[in-house]
């Protein structure tokens, strides 16, 4: 017992969580957006890692590993599709690439 | 079998009129004649064989003719149960006969993908006859359904210029209806299960079920609202003018004819029986949607001067006697009912086609585009004249009948309505005239290239004339017929509100 | 692991070989037809698999899969989509350049994520099916990486499904702060010794609600739905349509029995609000569509809000009849989905995606088998009889009205209303006359794979819809299944 | 030889059919005969039989032709029923049917629609004849508006002058105002009785009802408003004027001797049920008196020969209907009988004159006539005279005998009936003054045939002697024949034979010598207006436009797109507008597309924590 | 102690984020991405779960950030982006987004602290980590290789024909 209350824990990846979709919902440059996305990741690691904690568990490591495998594959993924966008639209700017709507 | 072997039939014509277009693109329309005949051999042949039980099995009823039972779909007790009585006898021999006219007014007037034409047309008579024999209300709506797809590609293929407007309203309106009835449906066979612990769908299992007044109520309101959609009553009805006017005469000739019946068909086979006494408190109601529907329509036909819009809201008119005799629930009233259905299917069928016919030759509806029409076609102008007498009630024709009948038998129910009713025999003529006095009266035009009616169209006339006439001669033919049924029908009702 | 554990999970395994199998067999050969093939064979095999222990008893495989008959159904299911896609694809891409191979690994490995999604009973396992799914479906809505439109899709539904996800995640780590089980059964238990309402648990479950209701595309999370299909190549958007959708639907539908969460009043509220705005949003939005697989996407939003209902009904009646509606009506709206988007990737060729509808002007006339079958499909989506969809329809109305929505579904009535508008609205189109010269039809392409399993799905089509009582009966098998 | 009725209906309705069918490819040398041919095997057929009817003791007379519909306790037979009413009527529709034939054979003879019109001629003898042999209510209802259909037709038949459809179209309508009032009398009639059958009707309600309470007075009141509309009393009398659209010989044989007489026929047939409604009866009274001075006052004004006639029509309806409702049932039938005589002569010499002298309708514009066109004059001297009740003609006995009935019941009635008397005595006269006597305007351009001279002298002789046939109607109305012994009033038979020669002697006055100008009358303003008021019909047509025909068809156009269809366009419009709404937030972009999903998370957890 | 650091580390991971969400720069941004996750790595540490935070220092931090490295190079432009971003950045932007931000945190907020106190803390180490790893969650680790495997494929399919088409030249 090393006595940080899981509220404080989770509390912190809820900040974190939010910045990183104040992020994604902000920020137009494509790169930037794919940051934000590992920082909600990451924040949701943070709070199965809290919760395996108040448990003893290994659980909440192990769920972690899963999202960092996910977010491994996403941004590999995520840039990939970053860089075909930015030689067919030249641009990064994720306004930009609106051509479908209605 | 030879239930199944009505509906079969025609749709398998349908689909042999659809392929002998290849061989020949004047076949379909002989492959309907021929199917039609067919059709009408077996209808002759069950009617003339209802005397006799063995057609029944055991259970049945005894107002039923004949029925054929087959599974379907286990899992909730649906059965493919069809039956006929009296009442959907002679709707069948209706829907039959339309059938020939709507061919014959389809005769030269659909040039383009006849195949497609005639297989629609049929498939929608078989739908219709699937609708008058279906017994288990799944296959019931099933039939239901299944009657208007063909009657939408009628309406938005082959029909004038404002044609898929009136499709897709005319099929939203009876789709969006229809599925308040399945609600129902499934509704009161959940009902039936929880107090029997049974699935089933059957029409005889279901009209002994116990329900509360106002579940009942609610039920009822759904089978009610989709019956007065098709019917249609007054304010359902702003689909009608539409989907009539901008059919081929064919679909209008099925459409008014037989589809409308459907509609009162329903009321009275499902919507009384099923829930007699949510009918019998509702029934105010009812009637007064008829009484309003009777001259709020006729009120519109006067007003219009497309011709076909005009008889479409004529027809929305003698729906609502309809409409207000089932509800009167009284073999007077009901027998009225029948008659007004065979009867306005004829003469509103054989208005539409003369409608057909001008447009044919005109190339316009608009009647204030015609005129004086009576020296150039007398003929045509004749069985307007006829038909629109009939279509205002003239006595010795068959409208007259019903309407009689339908407002004696409400009188004894709700004499106030009656009489208030009763005014639109007063507008009747002032709808029915106006389009003689627009079209055919007056000053005598050229006309290019107008012909009156050929061999064919006199042919199907003088058929409708001399059954119009009959229908008002000697209605007993026809009384007797419905009788059981409709005797039936009452003590039933009787029975489970006493009980 | 035990043998008997392995013969359970050997469609998974299966296709999970087939994956890396195929994968190989690029590197040492490209060959479009061989690599088509070998995934199909693929899933033949695990479709064989699944028939043979399609009796066995249900199997846990350790805490993160549970293979039992409702599993095996949809693992059928899914990987029937699969191969009816991969047909689909093989006429598709034959004629694009472009290495098209690694598509199958794809398709393959989004497979497995789907059937494993269908088959977990752990969090763990929910979420690494879902993510290898989603994984998959971003390159392959990219796939065609000359069309804009795909990439633009891609990036969308990359970002947007990120989203969903941290927000799945973050649901499933305020669950398991409060619980500290990751297995359905195990928050069933919990759920079930708790007396009180728990707030940690029920905001869990809502995010997670709304993370999965992104994968559904229920409305307010739908926007991206339109632009994915719309991007996406053809068959790769029936099979985000069907394959990835009624996985998750499943799974979700596992979640709710096995972990107890229908005693949970809020969630059937919180359901209610998404299925009537799904229903309603999504049916509006395809009213006037000029473009097929945007308005298809529109339609699915509001079929998604359909199933949804029978669903709900899960509140207030047994499982197994929610379990039957909502199976069924997944099948049926598989096998129409997939039949809808066959057609326009039948339809279109590498220069142009047959998407617009003027495209499907008169097609009735020009190809009358392929216009018929695209009505048959359309009428089975407006759910009218002589079709499977009218059952299916039939189905959610019947769990609908045994739970008393009534309601919701007066939602679906006026929802099918709108819809018929629409679905009406391309039946016109396709029965409108064309002059003769207004549209010179390219080459056609031989596309019998496509056109046979076309067929093959008008069929079935027919047949559920005519005579659904063997489809019935073997999804009655099932519907207990889930405890 | 009673035994053949049932053709009597029939045979016209035979030459309708033939005629109908057949139509204008029949030689035109036969349809005459078909046409007229058939109504004079009819009238042929009717002498016989009433030869051996009125042989006999009377019994009336049922002929049973099968069932027209029977469900549950509803039945209605074809069935005819003869007594010495229906035989009256019978002689009347087929005898003057058959002169008016013969006469229209000549008069039509150059019409293109020389069949169709013979065609409509026999449907509607066929359908009166139906009316008045009807044995039960429904079936005279069928002949009833047989007859209206007939009269459309008829008033229609010159179908290229809209204004003759209008007329027709009018007729049509008003009577069926009327006869819906009559088919709700029906309704109440078998709902209360259980029985169609006229005399069954009649016993029953004798039977079962107290006199004067609520249900003989609504069943007598719904019957009066059929008869009033058929028989173009108030207030439904202003279809009449119009009617005069149609041929001459249809006015003599519609407008003028059957048709319009049928409401009175439908009141004394359904006496009894009048007798159990005092109030009702005093109202059909009063309406055929106020009627008859309404309709002669504005056939003092009117300036076309056929509508002086077709007002007079309605005023001397009036005298019937006056006769009705003071008891005088027999009067009324006599009346109805002498009337039949005298206005189908009137209107058939007025037909002669119209065709003889251009087509011609303003009596201003005619003149001098009595030299050119003597038999035509003789006929109006004779339809005139008994037409006002001058003495010595048919008309002046059934007159008298009303009005002697009606100072039996009320002097105010009889004063009434004396000034109509009066009225009509200066309005008959003045037609033929003014048409016959003095210059003549123009030449006549040719002189009637044989075919309609010969019609013409056989009415004149009916009018003079029609009195001598004797009608022993009193087995009808047993139950008050004792009503009926009048007795001679001196100082009032007296006033009420001197009534018409007042008449006379006015119009000989004004119009024939000249001795009161009535340039001078008609320069007084209030004269002029009355004049214009009587003129017009006392304004009904346009009380009713005002009242009924302007509003219905204002709301009609106002309403032509229907106004329930405005509740599902604008749901559709609403649907669009949503959809248009929906659609704008597919921005395509995904910043915006993640936002939503936030907001709708919000929204989410928010219901979920509300809920 | 814990609960200081614990603190104090939130503090510069939060701090980080945000620098991070509002550079201009993406570099700049990525380095303080790195920074926020280093944080996160104390953060795991500080609760006891030592392999997640190696493994966050390792992978998270240094792996998939040179992926992103990588990326930024490639694409450098230089000043011309980040005088793009300022002008996309425009300070109202910024409001709705964060409206919408701190209404969720709102709510988690108040979810959070109504799910009651408990402690964190207890130490689990590798081996507990490893022994579940190829345990009961034998097959999420299989699959999660599935998932990389798609995902390299799918980066394969998405790298390559950047090098055969012509670049700068839209389709």
């Amino acid at each position: 017992m090393n006595g940080i209350p899981l509220e404080l824990g989770l509390v912190l990846s809820a900040v974190l969580f939010v910045l990183g979709l104040i992020g994604v919902m902000v920020r137009r440059n494509l790169i930037m957006i794919l940051m934000s996305l590992e920082v909600m990741l990451n924040a949701t690691g943070l709070a199965f890692i809290v919760a395996g904690s108040r448990w003893g568990q290994a659980d909440g490591q192990i769920m972690f590993l899963l999202i960092l495998t996910l977010a491994a594959a996403e941004v590999g993924v995520g840039l990939g599709l970053a860089l075909q966008i930015f030689h067919r639209f030249q641009t990064l700017d994720a306004d930009s690439v609106n051509e479908m709507q209605g | 079998m030879i239930l199944l072997a009505l509906i079969l039939v025609l749709f398998l014509g349908g689909l042999a009129a659809w392929f002998s277009e290849r061989w020949n693109p004047e076949a379909p329309r002989w492959v309907a004649v021929i199917t039609l005949s067919i059709e009408s051999l077996l209808v002759i042949v069950q009617y003339s064989a209802s005397g006799r039980i063995d057609y029944l099995s055991a259970g049945m009823p005894q107002a039923w003719i004949a029925d054929f039972q087959g599974a379907w779909i286990p899992r909730f007790g649906i059965g493919f149960h069809l039956a006929a009585d009296g009442l959907s006898l002679l709707l069948i021999a209706l829907t039959e006969f339309l059938g020939f006219m709507a061919v014959s007014s389809s005769w030269t007037e659909i040039r383009e993908r006849q195949g497609f034409f005639f297989f629609n047309l049929l498939s929608c008579l078989a739908g219709t006859i699937g609708v008058f024999l279906a017994l288990d209300l799944f296959l019931f709506f099933f039939f239901w359904e299944l009657m208007i797809i063909p009657m939408y590609f009628l309406i938005s293929i082959w029909g004038h210029e404002n044609r898929i407007y009136a499709a897709i309203k005319f099929f939203i309106f009876t789709q969006v209806s229809s599925l308040l009835m399945l609600v129902a449906i499934v509704a009161l066979v959940l009902k039936h299960h929880s107090n029997s612990g049974v699935y089933t769908f059957d029409y005889f299992d279901l009209l002994n079920t116990r329900l509360e007044p106002d579940v009942a109520l609610w039920l009822m309101a759904g089978f009610f609202i989709a019956f007065t959609v098709k019917l249609p009553a007054v304010p359902f009805h702003t689909w009608l003018p539409d989907a009539h006017t901008q059919a081929p005469t064919g679909g209008s000739v099925i459409l008014a004819g037989v589809m409308l019946k459907t509609g009162a068909y329903g009321l009275l086979r499902f919507v009384v029986p099923l829930f007699p006494e949510a009918a019998h408190e509702f029934a105010p109601i009812a009637m007064m949607l008829g009484t309003i529907s009777v001259l709020y329509a006729a009120v519109m036909a006067f007003a219009q001067s497309d011709l076909k819009r005009l008889i479409a809201y004529t027809s929305v008119s003698h729906m609502g006697f309809i409409l207000l005799g089932i509800f009167s629930w009284n073999f007077l009233a009901l027998q009225g009912a029948v008659i007004t259905m065979l009867a306005h299917g004829i003469s509103a069928a054989a208005l539409f086609m003369i409608a057909g016919a001008l447009q044919e030759r005109l190339h316009t509806r608009e009647m204030e585009r015609m005129g004086g029409l009576w020296s150039a076609i007398p003929h045509l102008s004749a069985f307007t004249l006829f038909f629109a007498m009939a279509s205002l009630g003239l006595p010795g024709l068959g409208n007259f009948i019903g309407e009689f009948l339908v407002l004696v038998g409400a009188f004894g129910v709700n004499a106030s309505l009656t009489v208030i009713t009763a005014l639109g025999l007063i507008l009747a003529p002032v709808y029915a005239l106006i389009i003689i006095q627009k079209a055919f009266h007056g000053p005598t035009r050229q006309y290019a290239g107008l012909r009156d009616f050929s061999r064919r169209e006199l042919a199907s006339f003088g058929l409708l004339v001399l059954i119009m006439v009959w229908l008002g001669i000697r209605p007993q033919a026809v009384l007797d017929i419905s009788a059981p049924a409709i005797k039936q029908d009452i003590q039933n009702t009787q029975a489970m509100e006493n009980g | 692991m035990n043998s008997n554990q392995f013969i359970a999970l050997a469609p998974i395994l299966i296709i999970a070989g087939a994956a890396v199998v195929t994968m190989l067999i690029i590197a040492i050969r490209r060959n479009f037809v061989l690599i088509n093939c070998v995934s199909a064979c693929g899933i033949l095999l695990s479709l064989l698999a699944v028939g043979l222990i399609w009796q066995a008893n249900p199997v846990q495989a350790t805490s993160l899969i549970r293979v039992d008959g409702y599993a095996l159904f949809y693992t059928a299911l899914l990987l029937l989509t699969g191969l009816s896609v991969i047909g689909l694809c093989y006429d598709y891409f034959k004629a694009r350049t472009g290495e098209n191979e690694e598509l199958f690994v794809l398709l393959l490995t989004a497979l497995l994520g789907a059937v494993v999604l269908v088959s977990s009973s752990h969090f763990a396992s929910f979420f690494i099916g879902l993510e290898t799914l989603s994984i998959s479906l971003f390159v392959l809505i990219s796939y065609t990486i000359n069309r804009q439109n795909s990439l633009e899709a891609a990036i969308k539904y990359l970002i947007l499904s990120g989203v969903s996800s941290a927000f799945l995640l973050f649901g499933m780590a305020l669950i398991y702060a409060q619980s500290g089980v990751l297995d359905f059964n195990g928050i069933g238990r919990y759920l079930m010794n708790q007396k009180d309402m728990n707030a940690l648990v029920l905001s869990g479950v809502i995010l997670i609600i709304a993370g999965v209701g992104f994968k559904l595309s229920l409305a307010p999370f739908h926007l991206w739905t339109p632009d994915v299909y719309e991007g996406a190549p053809s068959p790769i958007t029936a099979f985000i349509a069907t394959a990835s959708k009624g996985a998750v639907f499943a799974l979700l539908l596992r979640y709710f029995i096995s972990a107890y969460n229908y005693s949970y009043l809020p969630f059937l509220t919180v359901l209610s609000v998404i299925a009537v705005l799904s229903i309603l949003i999504g049916n509006l939005l395809a009213l006037l569509q000029n473009n097929v697989k945007r308005l298809l996407a529109y339609s699915s939003i509001g079929h998604m809000g359909y199933v949804l209902v029978a669903f709900i009904a899960g509140g207030r009646i047994a499982p197994a009849l929610v379990v039957e509606s909502v199976t069924f009506y997944l099948v049926t709206y598989f096998i129409t989905t997939i039949g809808a988007f066959g057609i326009i990737s039948v339809l279109s060729t590498p220069q142009i995606e047959a998407d617009d509808l003027s495209f499907y002007r008169g097609l009735f006339w020009r190809q009358p088998w392929l216009a018929t079958i695209f009505t048959l499909m359309l009428i089975s989506l407006a759910g009218i009889p002589l079709t499977a969809g009218f059952i299916g329809k039939f189905y959610i109305f019947a769990s609908g009205a045994d739970a008393r929505l009534w309601g919701l579904l007066l939602t679906v009535i006026v929802g099918s209303g709108l819809g018929l508008y629409y679905y009406l609205r391309v039946v016109v189109v396709m029965s409108m006359n064309v002059e003769a010269t207004a549209i010179e039809p390219v080459e056609p392409v031989q596309k019998r794979m496509s056109t046979t399993i076309l067929a093959v799905l008008t069929l079935l089509l027919l047949w559920f819809g005519l005579y659904p009582g063997h489809l019935i009966e073997s999804i009655l098998l099932i519907s207990n299944s889930l405890k | 030889m009673i035994e053949l009725l049932g053709w009597v209906p029939f045979l016209p309705f035979l030459g309708f059919l033939i005629l109908a069918i057949a139509g204008e490819r029949l030689s035109r040398r036969l349809i005459p005969w078909i046409g007229a041919g058939s109504v004079g095997i009819s009238a042929l057929l009717t002498a016989l039989i009433g030869a051996q009817f009125l042989k006999g003791a009377m019994p009336p007379y049922r002929l049973a032709l099968g069932s027209w519909m029977a469900v549950d306790n509803l039945s209605v037979p074809f069935g005819f029923y003869l007594d010495p009413l229906s035989m009256t009527m019978l002689f009347v529709v087929t005898g003057v049917g058959f002169l008016i034939h013969v006469y229209s054979a000549e008069f039509m003879e150059s019409d293109p629609g020389y069949a169709r019109f013979f065609a409509y001629m026999n449907l509607f003898v066929s359908a009166m004849l139906v009316l008045v042999l009807a044995d039960n209510l429904v079936l005279l209802y069928l002949g009833w508006e047989g007859v209206g259909l007939g009269s459309y037709l008829l008033i229609g038949f010159w179908y290229e002058d809209p204004n003759n459809g209008y007329a027709a179209r009018k007729a049509f309508v008003m009577t069926r105002a009327g006869d819906t009032s009559m088919a709700i009398g029906l309704f109440l009639l078998f709902t209360q009785l259980h029985t169609f059958d006229i005399q069954s009707v009649m016993t029953q309600a004798t039977n079962l009802w107290t006199p004067g309470t609520v249900l003989p007075v609504a069943a007598a009141a719904l019957l009066l408003g059929g008869a009033v509309g058929k028989s173009a009393q108030l207030p439904l009398q202003s279809w009449l004027p119009d009617a005069m659209a149609g041929p001459t010989p249809v006015s003599a044989l519609i407008h003028a001797a059957t048709m319009v007489t049928a409401g009175v026929y439908l009141i004394a047939r359904t006496h009894a049920l009048f007798m159990l409604a005092p109030s009702v009866q005093f109202a059909v009274a009063v309406i055929g008196a106020v009627t008859l001075l309404m309709a002669g006052c504005s056939a003092l004004a009117q300036t076309d020969i056929k509508r002086i006639l077709a007002y007079s029509t309605i005023s001397q309806i009036g005298y019937m209907f006056l006769a009705l409702g003071v008891g005088a049932w027999s009067a009324a039938i006599f009346h109805l009988l002498t009337h039949a005589f005298f206005k189908a002569l009137l209107f058939l010499a007025a037909g002669a004159v119209i065709l003889c002298f251009h087509h011609e309708h303003n009596i201003f514009r005619m003149g001098g006539l009595r030299k050119s066109m003597p038999l035509a004059f003789l006929s109006f001297m004779i339809g005139s005279a008994a037409l006002s009740g001058l003495p010595f003609t048919s008309g002046y006995y059934s007159k008298h005998e009303i009005l002697l009935a009606a100072f039996e019941v009320s002097p105010v009635l009889w004063t009434a009936g004396c000034l109509g008397a009066l009225i009509t005595g200066i309005y008959s006269f003045r037609l033929v003054f003014v048409a016959f006597f003095g210059p003549q305007h123009a030449q006549v351009e040719k002189s009637p045939g044989w075919r309609m001279s010969a019609p013409l002298l056989l009415l004149c002789i009916l009018a003079l002697a029609g009195a001598m046939l004797e009608i022993p109607l009193a087995s009808v109305f047993s139950a008050l024949a004792a009503d009926e012994n009048l007795h001679e009033l001196n100082t009032v038979s007296a006033i009420t034979v001197a009534a018409p020669f007042i008449g006379v002697l006015i119009a000989g006055l004004f119009y024939l010598t000249g001795a009161f100008s009535t340039q001078r009358l008609e320069s007084l303003v209030w004269i002029r207006q009355i004049q214009r008021f009587f003129f017009s019909g006392w304004g009904m047509d346009a009380f009713y436009n005002i009242l009924l025909v302007r509003p219905f068809k204002t709301i009609a156009r106002l309403n032509k797109n229907d106004a329930v269809d405005s509740i599902y366009s604008a749901t559709a419009f609403l649907s669009l507008m949503f959809h248009r709404l929906f659609s704008s937030l597919q921005t395509g972009q995904v910043r915006w597309y993640a936002s939503s999903m936030v907001l709708g998370t919000i929204v989410i957890i928010a219901i979920g924590w509300l809920s | 102690m814990m609960l200081f650091l614990f603190y104090i580390t939130s503090a510069v991971a939060v701090f980080a984020t945000v620098m991070m969400i509002t550079r201009l720069n993406a570099v700049h941004g990525l380095l303080y991405l790195i920074l926020s996750l280093l944080a996160a790595g104390v953060l795991f540490f500080l609760l006891g779960a030592h392999f997640a935070a190696v493994l966050e220092v390792i992978i998270y931090a240094g792996a998939i950030m040179v992926l992103f490295v990588f990326v930024i190079m490639m694409l450098n432009q230089g000043q011309k982006t980040t005088d793009q971003e300022r002008i996309w950045l425009q300070p109202t932007i910024w409001i709705g987004p964060s409206v919408l931000a701190v209404i969720l945190f709102a709510e988690m907020l108040i979810v959070i602290v109504s799910g009651g106190n408990a402690e964190t803390g207890q130490i689990v180490d590798s081996k507990q980590v490893a022994i579940a790893l190829y345990g009961p969650y034998l097959l999420a680790v299989e699959l999660a290789s599935m998932l990389l495997l798609a995902g390299l494929v799918g980066a394969y399919h998405l790298g390559k024909p950047m090098l055969k088409k012509t670049l700068g030249k839209r389709a």
